[in-house]
């Protein structure tokens, strides 16, 4: 473990900024992830490991949390790292400008620093997956002596990110790449090894894939490479491929279906769905072989993942016989019904996933027609339910209570905002299940509550489930310990080194 | 020359009305879109709440009456501001200046490469007119016209990066590779290459056909028989009397296009990877970004104005019958 | 402008003969006709839909079940191109008639009344003039979203201010020659000097310049649905290139046999306008070859 | 004559490409050319006049060779020698002037630097040599201020202007032959007159072997020393002057001779006792061409205060050279122009004041011929249709008009079954006579001609100004003929109308104007008429009295 040696990682599409508490898109993640750090990080199981803080408690109650922090962290422009900033962090900043951490501290009564590397947060009542909030994405630790009394968005500061993490920010060639250095002052001594990384945007996919066949990029993660590029790519001598490090996110797919409309309202249509769509198929010939079909809700490397679940195989018979006795009935055409699915811009492979169930529906006698849109429209049309079904997925974030709640729950049909339950589904049974679950962090008594839901949730079909994804990251054989957590690529790479030959 | 002052201030004023129309005209149809980029914005950040997506439309002006958006936006644009981008978090001049150094070395490059080889090749294949050598140039020339560029592209990267590896396929630089002077230069060029020539072989193709058929006119006209009859050596009656008369329809068509290059570029910088304005309009497109979407509309709008403005005075400098009229 | 610029190509063997001297011409029209039959009988050739996995994914050219191999969802390449063939025509063929139609239209009416109407005319053809085509073509079709209706509309768009600078230098100078006045103090009106005296002049070079943008309509087409802004229920040339694009290294053929159809069929289409330009404007077609 | 001719043609043959309308150009011509001498060229048009001139310069186009015979260029066979030397011969021995001096000059190229080049490839001189040299060049055809002009674009000189330039090209380094093909067809008769005398004048001094080709025996009746006459390709008759003009042999020399329009005595007067049926008065018109944001543009004055009146039965001639405003007159009277200001009465009614659908009944009234026989004549639409057009505009039904269509076709000398066939399958002289008919078929009360037989060789012409001449007889129309051949006004027209610049200059009984011109002006345009001082031979039938023969037979 020498130091010395300059990393390229791609980034794609281009950050609109690096401020991670102002954005926490994708890609502002994997790059901000070097430059901001949070209090916690996750092992592959989810288990919490400190990162700025060194220890915490929780209170019998589950009210109470307290963290030490550690003691020589500093940020990038010397300012010591204090309980402060936490606060200023968690009370002031994020919850202005961030809405998954606006969600979690606004479940606070207090938040205060109880000395300068001791911080308490007391909870108005027990929340589950409360430690999963202080991972880098979900809850960056902002400089208060900067960002106190200002305008958060319109900080001149935002143009020069400034962290406590390994590496600090040096250039931003716009359409082009960002450079970061190493920071020669953090805080784990010793670390970091490598002296420079190059975050290279490369919009084009196929451009992307010779960049790694060449030897030009060292890493790629999430969707940079095209999912029919990775067998060929795994192949190569000179990369490893992984799909470790995504189970924090634990993206599941989805059909989504605005169970508003007909004949979407009607259990055995969906249900036929399930049964029409070869998901294995999906899998193997759209994704190349990364991921899992899904059996339900919750995916299988979240916690609380229930197996035992109505089973939907491949069975257009099935499907078929579940349609007759909804009453759509073959017409002259052959046609029982027809719906719209609205293409999730997000890439090729969605557009394959399209045409696949458009054919794939065709055969048990649905005509679906196709259509596209940019994310604009995508989002305002899914967001005001004006869709019959439409691709989505989404991250999980380590819980339930963070991750699947949002999804199905009758209290988030909320019309114009998106990744909120636009099918319309409302189950109350269910709803009281995700609520009680949220509510207590006895792990057993969680469990059984959301099996119940998913049980629940897996016949009614709300969303017809087709992948429990994975991401390949890509890392040149040189380069070791890219991956270490259950963040993956959004970590601070401190520990990760280039062998030199 | 007051008379050139009086063409060019006459041409300027006519161009500000064009342009304004457009910016108008423009403003209409962008927000004529369904979904705002406040919308995108949230879709992008994976959650989203009712409060996000409110902060960032009042942000963006977007709650307020569409005339309201229209006054504020001519206003600026009267003053040359293009406005702030807020997704990229960016004045959008700043980020078209970013970006218009790729776009303009790349289109400049392939127009001038174009134009002058297109000139050759048109002259060389009219002055042989259905000899071999005119056939194949006419062949070659219609192929490249009726390929569909972004094919080339990818053709060419195939080839050249992928099995010969001679080029790079991407970008507009080697990163992280530190040359300086010279190198930086060629390294430059280099990226250059493949999307240079994809572009510039679509516009080759066009200016060969122009000046073949052009030429071909001027060939049997008069004073090309005048030339003939004062006993003139070939070459001077090809270059001083064909060429310079055949040239004019050629100047005209190349200066229209000169603006219109930047739509090409969108397809060139997508497959080669380079960050110009074509992409930069692309991504605003899907993007929503409504200021840097008007920007570009503008910015490019002006630089065709000023490429006809151009090519209305080279012709008037080239052909002295045209007393820079209106 | 001489009287040859306006002898008329009734005469059957004046047209097909000057066609014919045209050899490019010649072939263009044959391959045409194959193009259009293929379009024709696509359904007979093959039966099923282009988007259809009839076969393993990425088959190679020449295996048993896909003529020219399969592409990566298994979809018979060969199908879509016979399938994409009826697209392509269809949107090259209706968005070039209504561009013909806008531009032909507003050239006319410019041409016809000249002064101030012609001045509006032409102020707003240059306003569609100065924007780039492409440009505005790509954010027309997303701001529409991408269907059969919105693509030929954006492709009509950009397409019609040269149709209508054509028509109107057309209606220009056919307005000042001397059969018009004649019509004129015969006492005709100006409707029918317009369609019976004018239009039926000027038509010659509107078909060829027509037949030329059905090649470019093609090319932007496919341009636009390599951008991934096609039609999504329609299977088209540009949409297979497109979408081939990212597997092209290891499958060239799903992008190279689409490729080779938009270059052939463009090809062709130019050459077919080559032909009809020699044939149509006899003028111009004398001065090409000599 | 024992010195080598100048230029020696013999038995030269030109092939045509395949397709043509005939095998050869020009077959097996043989002719000299001896220093000090004007050799006419005449002939109908595609006769080979300018393919045999291009031969002797070596200028034919790719698809037209020579297949048999030599030109010799004082005894050495042209065709033998390389190209190089061929290059020096052209444009250094033998200079060449050509038809459209609206063409023939680089337009991109200052006219100074054009001779210059001349200069350049034949000559050793000096750049300061060569200029001296152009300029005096230049002032030796007799332009003004030759210093200035020689900085100056083609575009800027008139046309009489441009044509001395291509003179003085041809001049630059002394060639001993020089060919002009048809120098002044594009041109005023008096700017024809001065170049005519500017050539003969130069031939004189420089004892130079002339060329010249032209179509009109007026021409050659005042310059030619001997005379060419070529037809379909061969010489029919060669000869002196004298010979040819005045005891012409060959039948096609005969009838070229009797087509020649000639200024004769109008045969019968005109009675100014009958009604009027048009009177223009004080009619003004103004163009304003060009003009901008800033710019005011140009003003072209095309007429000024013209009053005119035509009698039922009168054929009012209007005469002046180009751009005088003549065509401006005829159209305002159709209707095709509206004047600034002034009246034009037809019948008493004050046709300017009428609102559009008020001028239609009118239109049927005045009828106009236009000069060009092939843009006159939609190419889509059958002569039936052509015809019958106008009448059906008028309500008249389309079977009836078809009829009259039909009898009017006979009327003007065509077959009736010419209804269904296109303009594009008659000849120019028939097509003339359609557009005749077409005008006809409205039975107008006066018929405007504007130049109807300008475009037209002069055979054709002759029949053509015979049948409008029959028919204003036979139906008693008024006429307004403009035209700017003096020959051909004096031979059909009643009254002459002179005009200048958009002014009628001279107006009276055409007996009176040509016999005793009272206006400057008329007198130039009198005097510039090439080949007065020749009459047609007694031997040959004059046209007029050929037509009135056709006449009293029909
Ligand atoms: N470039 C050409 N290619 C083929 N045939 C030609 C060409 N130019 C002229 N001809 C033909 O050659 C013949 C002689 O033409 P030429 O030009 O010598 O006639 P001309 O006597 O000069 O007539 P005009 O009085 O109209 O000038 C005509 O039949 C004409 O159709
Ligand atoms: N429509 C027009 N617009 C502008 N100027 C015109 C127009 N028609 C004629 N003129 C100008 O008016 C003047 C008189 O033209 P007109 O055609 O009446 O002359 P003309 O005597 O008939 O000449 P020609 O013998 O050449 O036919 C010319 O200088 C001409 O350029
Ligand atoms: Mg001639
Ligand atoms: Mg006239």
């Amino acid at each position: 473990q020498e130091r010395g040696g300059t990393m390229n990682i791609i980034v794609q599409p281009e950050p609109p900024i690096l401020v991670l508490g102002l954005n926490q898109q994708g890609p502002t993640q994997t790059v901000a992830g070097k430059i901001y750090q949070g209090l916690l990080t996750f092992s592959f199981d989810l288990k919490p490991q400190p990162e700025l803080a060194e220890s915490w408690e929780v209170s019998p109650d589950g009210k109470v949390y307290t963290f030490k922090l550690v003691k020589n962290a500093k940020w990038h422009d010397g300012k010591p790292f204090t309980a402060h900033d936490v606060v200023f962090s968690t009370s002031k900043f994020l919850m202005e400008t961030h809405p998954r951490a606006r969600a979690t501290f606004s479940k606070c009564e207090k938040i205060e620093a109880l000395d300068d590397y001791t911080v308490q947060f007391t909870l108005k009542e027990p929340f589950g997956p409360f430690l999963q909030a202080f991972e880098v994405s979900s809850a960056p630790m902002m400089p208060k002596h900067i960002y106190e009394g200002t305008d958060f968005k319109a900080n001149p500061a935002n143009a020069t990110p400034i962290g406590t993490g390994p590496f600090k920010f040096k250039e931003w060639n716009k359409g082009s790449y960002i450079h970061l250095v190493r920071n020669d002052e953090y805080w784990k001594a010793g670390k970091p090894y490598l002296d420079d990384i190059y975050f290279r945007v490369i919009p084009d996919a196929a451009s992307r894939a010779v960049a790694v066949e060449q030897g030009t990029v060292q890493q790629t993660q999430f969707n940079d490479i095209e999912t029919f590029d990775v067998p060929r790519l795994k192949g190569l001598p000179n990369v490893e491929m992984t799909t470790k490090g995504y189970e924090f996110f634990a993206p599941l797919s989805w059909i989504e279906i605005n169970t508003r409309n007909k004949p979407l309202d009607d259990k055995r249509f969906r249900q036929a769905m399930m049964h029409a769509i070869d998901r294995k198929f999906i899998r193997d010939k759209i994704w190349f072989g990364l991921g899992r079909p899904a059996t339900g809700p919750v995916n299988s490397v979240t916690r609380f993942h229930e197996p035992n679940v109505r089973k939907y195989d491949y069975d257009p018979k099935r499907a078929e016989a579940l349609l007759e006795e909804a009453g759509y009935k073959k017409g002259a055409d052959g046609t029982r019904a027809k719906v719209r699915l609205l293409v999730m811009p997000y890439g090729e492979t969605w557009t394959r996933l399209g045409e696949y169930v458009k054919q794939a529906m065709k055969r048990v006698g649905v005509d679906v027609t196709l259509e596209t849109t940019d994310a604009a429209g995508w989002v305002n049309r899914v967001s005001n339910w004006d869709y019959d079904l439409s691709f989505n997925f989404v991250y999980q974030y380590g819980d339930p209570a963070l991750g699947v709640t949002r999804t199905y729950v009758s209290d988030n049909i909320r019309k114009g905002v998106m990744f909120s339950n636009t099918m319309g589904y409302s189950n109350p049974e269910v709803d009281q299940l995700f609520a009680q679950a949220a509510q207590t962090n006895k792990d057993e008594e969680r469990q059984q509550l959301y099996s119940a839901a998913q049980k629940i949730l897996v016949e009614d079909v709300p969303v017809a489930w087709l992948l429990e994804m994975e991401f390949p990251t890509f890392v040149d054989k040189r380069f070791k310990n890219a991956v270490t957590t259950a963040i993956g690529v959004n970590e601070s790479y401190d520990s990760v080194y280039m062998v030199k030959k | 020359m007051p008379r050139i002052a009086l063409f060019i201030s006459q041409r300027l004023v006519k161009a500000v009305f064009v342009i304004l129309a457009i910016a108008v005209f423009n403003f209409f149809l962008v927000h004529a879109a369904p979904g705002d980029p406040a919308a995108v914005m949230a879709g992008e950040a994976g959650a989203a709440d009712a409060k996000f997506v409110e902060q960032l439309r009042q942000q963006f002006g977007l709650d307020r009456p569409l005339y309201e958006q229209l006054g504020t936006y001519m206003s600026k644009v009267v003053q040359a501001d293009l406005g702030y981008s807020y997704r990229q978090q960016r004045p959008v001049f700043d980020l078209l200046m970013d970006r218009l150094p790729v776009t303009l070395s790349l289109t400049l490059t392939a127009f001038v490469l174009a134009l002058l080889g297109g000139i050759a090749l048109g002259t060389l294949a009219a002055m042989r007119a259905g000899t071999w050598s005119d056939t194949a140039i006419t062949v070659v020339g219609l192929t490249a016209y009726a390929t569909p560029i972004f094919w080339i592209g990818l053709m060419l990267i195939l080839l050249f990066s992928v099995n010969l590896g001679w080029l790079p396929a991407f970008g507009t630089e080697s990163i992280g590779a530190g040359y300086t002077g010279w190198e930086a230069f060629l390294d430059k060029a280099k990226h250059l290459v493949l999307p240079v020539t994809t572009l510039g072989l679509f516009y080759m193709a066009v200016y060969t056909r122009l000046t073949r058929a052009s030429i071909l006119e001027v060939r049997d006209m008069d004073f090309v028989k005048t030339a003939r009859a004062k006993g003139l050596p070939e070459w001077r009656i090809v270059s001083v009397h064909i060429l310079r008369n055949a040239i004019l329809p050629v100047i005209t068509v190349a200066g229209f296009q000169a603006g219109h290059l930047i739509g090409g570029s969108i397809l060139i910088e997508t497959v080669f990877a380079l960050p110009g304005i074509g992409r930069l309009a692309f991504e605003a497109v899907l993007q929503r970004d409504y200021q840097v979407l008007l920007g570009i509309f503008l910015l490019t709008s002006v630089v065709v104005v000023v490429f006809n403005l151009l090519t209305d005075l080279i012709y008037s400098l080239v052909d002295p019958r045209i007393e820079v009229a209106p | 402008m001489t009287a040859a610029a306006i002898t008329p190509s009734r005469k059957g063997s004046g047209f097909w003969g000057a066609f014919a001297r045209n050899k490019g011409a010649v072939i263009g029209l044959a391959f045409l006709t194959l193009i259009v039959l293929m379009a024709a009988f696509a359904d007979v050739l093959y039966p099923d839909s282009p988007w259809d996995m009839t076969a393993m994914p990425f088959q190679p050219p020449l295996s048993d079940d896909a003529l020219l191999g399969s592409d990566t969802l298994g979809r018979d390449i060969a199908a879509g191109i016979a399938h994409g063939a009826r697209v392509s025509l269809l949107i090259g063929l209706t968005s070039t008639a209504v561009a013909v139609l806008i531009g032909v239209f507003l050239g006319a009416v410019s041409g016809f009344y000249g002064g101030r109407v012609d001045d509006l005319v032409m102020r707003f053809t240059e306003l569609f003039q100065t924007i780039p085509n492409f440009v505005l073509a790509v954010v027309l079709v997303a701001i529409f979203t991408p269907s059969l209706t919105s693509i030929v509309l954006a492709i009509a768009i950009v397409s019609w201010p040269p149709l209508a600078r054509l028509a109107r230098g057309e209606f220009m100078s056919l307005r000042s020659r001397e059969f018009v006045h004649a019509a004129v103090t015969t006492g005709q009106s100006n409707m029918t000097i317009i369609w019976r005296q004018i239009l039926p002049n000027s038509l010659s070079p509107i078909i060829v310049s027509a037949s030329l943008m059905v090649a470019t309509a093609i090319l932007l087409e496919s341009s636009l649905s390599f951008l991934g802004l096609g039609d999504p229920n329609l299977m088209s040339w540009g949409y297979m290139v497109g979408a081939a694009r990212t597997v092209i290294r290891q499958a060239w053929w799903m992008s190279f046999f689409p490729g080779i159809a938009i270059l052939l069929t463009v090809l062709a289409l130019n050459l077919v306008g080559e032909g009809l330009n020699d044939a149509l404007n006899p003028k111009l077609a004398r001065k090409g070859r000599s | 004559m024992t010195e080598t001719p100048l230029l020696d043609v013999r038995n030269l043959t030109i092939d045509l490409p395949r397709g043509a309308d005939r095998p050869h150009a020009v077959q097996d011509l043989t002719f000299t050319l001896e220093p000090g001498e004007i050799l006419c060229v005449v002939g109908e048009s595609g006769s080979g006049k300018s393919m045999t001139a291009h031969a002797v310069l070596g200028l034919l186009p790719k698809a037209v060779t020579v297949s048999a015979g030599e030109i010799r260029h004082q005894g050495t066979n042209v065709f033998s020698l390389p190209e190089r030397d061929q290059r020096a011969l052209r444009g250094g021995r033998i200079a060449m002037i050509f038809q459209e001096p609206m063409t023939a000059l680089n337009p991109l190229m200052r006219v100074g630097d054009q001779i210059d080049e001349v200069l350049r490839y034949h000559t050793t001189l000096d750049r300061a040599a060569r200029r001296a040299r152009v300029v005096e060049l230049l002032a030796s055809v007799g332009l003004p201020e030759p210093d200035h002009l020689r900085r100056s674009y083609p575009f800027r000189l008139s046309g009489g202007q441009r044509q001395r330039v291509m003179i003085a090209m041809a001049l630059a380094v002394e060639p001993d032959i020089l060919i002009a093909d048809e120098p002044t067809t594009a041109l005023d008769v008096t700017t024809q007159k001065q170049i005519l005398e500017l050539i003969q004048d130069i031939q004189a001094k420089r004892r130079m072997g002339v060329m010249f080709i032209t179509h009109d025996f007026g021409v050659v009746a005042e310059i030619a020393h001997r005379v060419a006459v070529m037809q379909r390709g061969q010489i029919v008759e060669l000869g002196t002057a004298e010979e040819v003009l005045n005891h012409p042999r060959h039948p096609y020399t005969r009838q070229l001779i009797a087509a020649v329009p000639h200024l004769i005595e109008h045969r019968e007067d005109f009675t100014h006792a009958r009604q009027p049926v048009l009177t223009a008065e004080k009619v003004c018109k103004t163009f304003h061409l060009g003009g901008g944001f800033f710019t005011p543009g140009r003003k072209v004055v095309a007429g000024d205060d013209l009053s005119l009146t035509i009698h039922q039965g009168e054929t009012v001639g209007l005469v002046g050279e180009s751009g005088s405003g003549k065509s401006t007159l005829g159209r305002s009277i159709v209707g095709l122009i509206k004047p600034d200001s002034g009246r034009i009465l037809f019948e008493g009614v004050d046709l300017l004041s009428l609102s559009r659908p008020a001028f239609r009944p009118y239109r049927r009234h005045v009828q106009m011929v236009f000069q060009d026989p092939y843009a006159s004549l939609n190419p889509r639409h059958t002569v039936g249709d052509i015809i019958t057009q106008g009448p059906v505009a008028f309500g008249e039904d389309r079977r009836k008009a078809l009829d009259k269509a039909k009898a009017l076709l006979t009327l003007v000398g065509l077959d009736a079954s010419a209804a269904e066939r296109f303009p594009h399958e008659f000849s120019g002289g028939q097509r003339q006579r359609i557009s005749i008919a077409r005008a006809l078929a409205l039975e107008p009360k006066l018929l405007i001609a504007d130049e109807p037989v300008s475009a037209l060789d002069v055979s054709v012409q002759a029949q053509v100004l015979d049948l409008l001449e029959d028919l204003r007889h036979r139906l008693n129309l008024s006429m307004l003929f403009i035209t700017h051949d003096l020959r051909i006004a004096a031979q059909i027209c009643d009254t002459i109308a002179v005009m200048q610049k958009g002014r009628i200059v001279e107006i009276g009984p055409a007996k009176e104007v040509f016999g005793n011109p009272q206006h400057s002006y008329t007198r130039t345009l009198l005097d510039a008429i090439p080949g007065k001082g020749w009459t047609i031979p007694e031997d040959v039938v004059p046209v007029t009295r050929r037509s009135a023969a056709l006449r009293s037979s029909a």
